[in-house]
């Protein structure tokens, strides 16, 4: 049963972590293949603050607030380029990150990773605490889904997705389009970073390890796969991508061919992003039923 | 109203506008017209701010806009069009048209949360605003429709809505009536000279010249980079350098 | 004074490698300007397919197994575009660049369900070094820098003498215009996808036998590789040959100044302050043929 | 008649441009299109050209039915158009640039005699034949690409405004040249924005108007004929009328 609950929760934080993206991806027309980063950075520094002894909930806050000003650091030079080199730049922006977490050994541990990650003060440590974990992840998952609807639904949103159409016009309109795009990667990063921190103090110990490419195509999946530019989108994306990465371990598989188990699922997936691409570009949740992709 | 002084701009060793001065009034509707390649459309960017200007500088009213970003020139009120106009196809006529409204705090993210009464005051305004551009311009029925629906004339017609909800003061049109049937360049025409009734200065580029003559109180005439002329419709048709720029020397052997 | 030039000779050898990716990424963006990252597998490919026909049951001598081993990674990269890319082209570029990150993804699991994840090697004879006036160096890494120079060689020949190479920089420069003079364009993208995948499988196998082969091998250098084919401006084969050289002599310098973990830093850093100041990237403006 | 345009009509999505449009060209006549700017002249072009399919009406070239032919095919029957504006190869040098252009011809060696022999016709870019086309000035593109005329010898060739963005003298220079061509034998498509100038060397002229067929007549007498004027600039009010209705 507890089984049930990790997957359930793992569910909920990997749909923060599409939502932070599709923020960008979806609605600002941004290609951030960086965005591990910013889970990373959300997940590193609270853990690290409260092995310092703050206390979790202060530890997650200055997580966001961290993420934020990263993603504005990032934001600002990175925008001086479009399309495939902004997603060139972000890429290697995690890259850098995950070096940096492997290398500076008196801060992150390197490889070995920051374990022993507290849960906040209410939920009990281990299985037990599980259920409540569960509760907390799911009012970060609605929380999170009510900011970004009211943030999509409003007049901002409608700039980004102008901005995203034709740039030349939004300007001719008034719209500093720079001021914009930064808002919508400081929004993205901080979301990432929440997403970064309920992970850290779920699983309890994080490693440069779990900040790689693959987490950026999985994150990626579940936004293109649900579909871009829709709220309910990257939620149903991350289920999806969650249950079927995770629903493998019920299949009776003999012990011998276990190692086939992971490419097996790395083949699945990136064949998905493929396909989809070429089937059905908008995903399953279609932003809205235009004839140009 | 418009100031232009000793403006070039070049693009490598071609001089697209070479030293043009002109200045705009109160004057209505202005033409910029000349051959393929004179540096119409060039002259229209520098004055936007989308291509920055090598020399010279531009007034608009008071202020100088010869280094402004795109966005700041068109919050001074100098909106202009853009020849191949996209309208945004999945947004309805009446969105497509808020969406061009400036200086909107439900642009800002934080009045979201802290001051939501007034954004949507403020969103009710604009919706009441558009409604009445639409009317203006015999779209209203047409509101609620996706934008992608609407036939080329009446994008062509959103397109001028959006500009009005973006309170100019002067605009600029790079070319109106291309590809639009007569009936509703008179449509249009009508429209434009309601504009002036209310005090918006149009200044803008057109290849169709029995329609600039009638609808243009002054022109200006550019060619190969160069302001060759400057007077009324009338004159320019019998000016022979205008002759010469449209119709070419023929001081050729057969 | 010697361990820097050592460095800097360690520098040459790795840079004519990552100038052979380079060059074949700049090569598909040239004509299609769009930048694979598929390319990746083209690499990791290339090495592991000679490790399978150099080793048992089919355990061919080594120059032997490279012939199928580059043929084959040949007809990936060829089929990368025939059956993914061309249907994309029309469609909005960011669906090209998602699909090429899926299939790089798709491909380089494959591998790992064949071969596994763990370190291999080609299990060479110990290689032995040449000593020259206090420079070491050894057998692989000369044949390196050799089939390297006959690649690029081969490929300025290619670009400025034949017919072909002259239609492909044509195309490059003018797609409409290369169509209207009859330029045939299945027969050039095939020529380009074909000469990128053959570079890409070479180097990869010149630098599986330096060192070894794990899945990643591809990822780690096409990072690189785009920092030469920036550094080049990208579509400029010079460019991209002068890029990659520099890359893998900063890399190379770069280990005595500051810890080899960091060793990758280098061409991220060449990246991000191109992409920021110079994205028609430097080498560009001195060669001109594209 | 070599070239036979008939009832075209064609545009890009929205609003057709090109409206029952007609035109004809003899074997080696000069024939020139000329209107006020937006009146289809380009397009007509491309559509000959084969970059655009017209939606109606038909194309034949040399009694064959060429409206839906590609354009390389339509190179091989020695259609040959030159587009406007970057009609070379920046990158490569001049003899590489006439290279390309000899792609059609069969067999290296009638390709390098031709190019050799286009080479010595034209001495101004003869001497720069190493240099990258990037290097010449508008003038000398524009001959160059007018040169890739005398390699393949076509049957017909499609001028888009070769004197766009040329100085005075030079565009001389390239008129003198394009009539040189019909010595070869060739027949030629010329649209132009210098109205005047294309007349005064054209057997035949087709004047456009908003997409339409508006006048037609020889060189000389659309050159005396003052509706050609008013067509650009505008004239009387009963002219300015019929342009509203």
């Amino acid at each position: 049963m507890d089984y049930l609950l990790h997957v359930m929760i793992l569910a909920l934080i990997y749909s923060v972590f599409a939502m932070s993206l599709n923020l960008e991806l979806g609605y600002a027309g941004l290609y951030n293949f960086g965005h591990v980063a910013f889970f990373g950075i959300g997940a590193y520094v609270s853990a690290l603050l409260s092995h310092a002894g703050v206390p979790v909930s202060a530890a997650m806050i200055c997580a966001l607030a961290a993420a934020g000003i990263t993603g504005a650091l990032l934001a600002v030079p990175a925008l001086r380029v479009s399309g495939d080199y902004f997603g060139i730049a972000t890429l290697v922006f995690a890259e850098m990150f995950r070096l940096v977490c492997l290398n500076e050994r008196w801060l992150t541990k390197g490889p070995m990773g920051l374990p022993g990650i507290p849960r906040p003060a209410w939920i009990a440590p281990g299985v037990e605490g599980m259920p409540a974990y569960l509760l907390f992840a799911f009012l970060a998952a609605v929380g999170t889904f009510v900011f970004i609807r009211r943030l999509t639904g409003s007049p901002f949103g409608r700039a980004l997705k102008v901005i995203r159409e034709d740039e030349h016009m939004a300007q001719a309109f008034g719209k500093n389009i720079l001021l914009f795009k930064v808002k919508a990667i400081v929004a993205g990063s901080v979301l990432a970073g929440w997403a970064g921190t309920l992970w850290a103090h779920y699983i309890s110990y994080i490693s440069p390890a779990d900040f790689t490419l693959t987490e950026t195509i999985l994150v990626l999946l579940c936004v293109v796969l649900g579909g871009r530019g829709t709220n309910w989108g990257p939620v149903v994306g991350a289920i999806a991508v969650v249950f079927f990465g995770e629903a493998v371990r019920f299949l009776p598989i003999p012990p011998a061919l276990t190692r086939y188990v992971a490419p097996l699922q790395g083949i699945i997936y990136g064949g998905i992003l493929v396909v989809i691409m070429m089937k059905m570009p908008n995903g399953m949740i279609p932003e809205h039923r235009r004839k140009n992709t | 109203m418009l100031r232009i002084q000793n403006v070039t701009k070049a693009f490598g060793a071609l001089m697209a506008v070479h030293g043009v001065s002109l200045e705009i009034g109160d004057t209505g509707v202005t033409g910029l017209v000349g051959p393929n390649g004179s540096g119409k459309s060039t002259l229209f960017h520098l004055i936007t701010g989308f291509y920055r200007l090598d020399q010279g500088d531009i007034f608009f009213g008071p202020h100088s806009i010869g280094r402004l970003p795109p966005h700041e020139i068109s919050r001074l009120g100098l909106i202009r069009s853009f020849q191949h106009t996209r309208p945004l196809p999945f947004m309805t006529v009446i969105d497509n048209l808020i969406a061009a409204a400036p200086g909107q705090t439900g642009e800002l993210i934080w009045p979201l949360f802290l001051k939501p009464a007034r954004v949507r005051r403020e969103e009710n305004n604009l919706h009441e605003k558009a409604r009445g551009i639409l009317r203006l311009l015999d779209l209203l029925p047409l509101a609620d429709e996706l934008a992608g629906r609407l036939s080329y004339g009446q994008q062509k017609l959103m397109e001028l809505g959006r500009i009005l909800m973006a309170g100019p003061r002067m605009i600029l049109l790079d070319e109106p009536t291309a590809g639009i049937n007569p009936t509703l360049i008179r449509r249009l025409v009508e429209v434009l000279h309601r504009l002036c009734e209310q005090g918006i200065q149009i200044f803008l580029i057109e290849h169709n010249m029995p329609l600039v003559a009638k609808l243009c109180q002054h022109v200006f005439v550019m060619d190969s980079g160069e302001l060759i002329f400057s007077g009324t419709p009338k004159q320019a048709r019998e000016e022979p350098r205008v002759i010469e720029a449209y119709l070419g020397r023929e001081n050729h052997a057969a | 004074m010697s361990y820097y030039l050592q460095l800097l000779l360690n520098g040459v050898i790795a840079g004519s490698v990552y100038a052979l990716f380079a060059v074949g990424l700049t090569l598909v963006y040239g004509v299609f300007r769009f930048i694979n990252f598929a390319h990746a597998e083209l690499i990791s490919w290339g090495a592991y397919l000679t490790l399978m026909f150099s080793s048992p049951p089919v355990s061919w001598p080594l120059c032997l197994a490279v012939i199928p081993a580059v043929l084959l990674t040949a007809f990936i990269g060829f089929s990368q575009d025939w059956f993914i890319y061309r249907p994309l082209r029309r469609g909005s570029p960011i669906t090209l660049l998602i699909a090429s990150i899926g299939l790089s993804y798709m491909l380089r699991n494959v591998l790992r369900l064949i071969w596994g994840s763990d370190l291999m090697t080609f299990s060479l004879p110990l290689a032995r070094g040449f000593e020259f006036s206090g420079y070491y160096v050894t057998g692989i890494q000369l044949l390196m820098l050799a089939a390297a120079l006959l690649f690029l060689m081969i490929l300025y020949l290619l670009l400025t003498k034949s017919l072909m190479g002259k239609s492909l920089r044509a195309t490059a420069d003018n797609l409409e215009l290369a169509a209207i003079m009859g330029v045939s364009m299945p027969k050039v993208s095939a020529v380009v996808w074909t000469l990128a995948s053959v570079f890409a499988a070479a180097g990869g196998i010149l630098l599986a036998l330096d060192t070894n082969l794990e899945p990643m091998m591809g990822v780690a250098n096409l990072i690189k590789a785009f920092a030469a084919v920036l550094l080049g401006g990208a579509g400029n084969v010079w460019g991209a040959l002068l890029g990659g050289l520099f890359i893998g002599i900063a890399e190379n310098l770069g280990v005595a100044f500051f810890s080899p973990g960091y060793k990758d830093f280098v061409s991220f850093a060449v990246i991000f302050l191109l992409l920021l100041f110079r994205p028609r990237g430097i080498f560009g403006l001195l060669t001109g043929v594209r | 008649m070599l070239l036979e345009v008939n009832r075209i009509t064609a545009g890009y999505g929205h609003a057709p441009i090109l409206e029952e449009i007609s035109l004809g060209v003899e074997t080696g006549e000069i024939v020139c299109v000329i209107g006020p700017n937006g009146a289809g002249k380009s397009t007509v072009l491309r559509t000959v050209a084969g970059q655009l399919t017209p939606c109606a009406g038909w194309v034949r070239y040399a009694g064959e039915d060429i409206t839906r032919l590609g354009i390389a095919e339509r190179g091989r029957r020695g259609l040959m158009f030159i587009p406007q504006g970057m009609n070379i190869f920046p990158n490569l040098t001049v003899r590489e640039n006439l290279e390309i252009a000899g792609l059609l011809i069969s067999g290296k060696q009638a390709r390098q005699q031709a190019i050799r022999e286009t080479l010595d016709h034209y001495p101004i870019i003869g001497r720069k034949k190493d240099l990258y086309a990037r290097d010449l000035s508008g003038g000398e593109r524009q001959l160059l690409a007018l040169s890739r005329t005398r390699i393949l010898r076509p049957r017909l060739v499609v001028l888009d405004e070769p004197s766009l963005g040329l100085a005075p003298l030079l565009v001389n220079l390239i008129f003198d040249e394009i009539v040189g061509l019909t010595r070869l034998g060739v027949s030629i498509l010329l649209v132009e924005q210098n109205a005047r100038k294309a007349l005064s060397i054209s057997h035949r002229g087709y004047v456009l108007e908003l997409g339409r067929n508006r006048l037609t007549g020889t060189g000389s007498q659309l050159l005396q004929n003052d509706e050609v004027q008013r067509l650009y600039l505008g004239g009387e009010p009963a002219d300015e009328a019929n342009a509203m209705s």
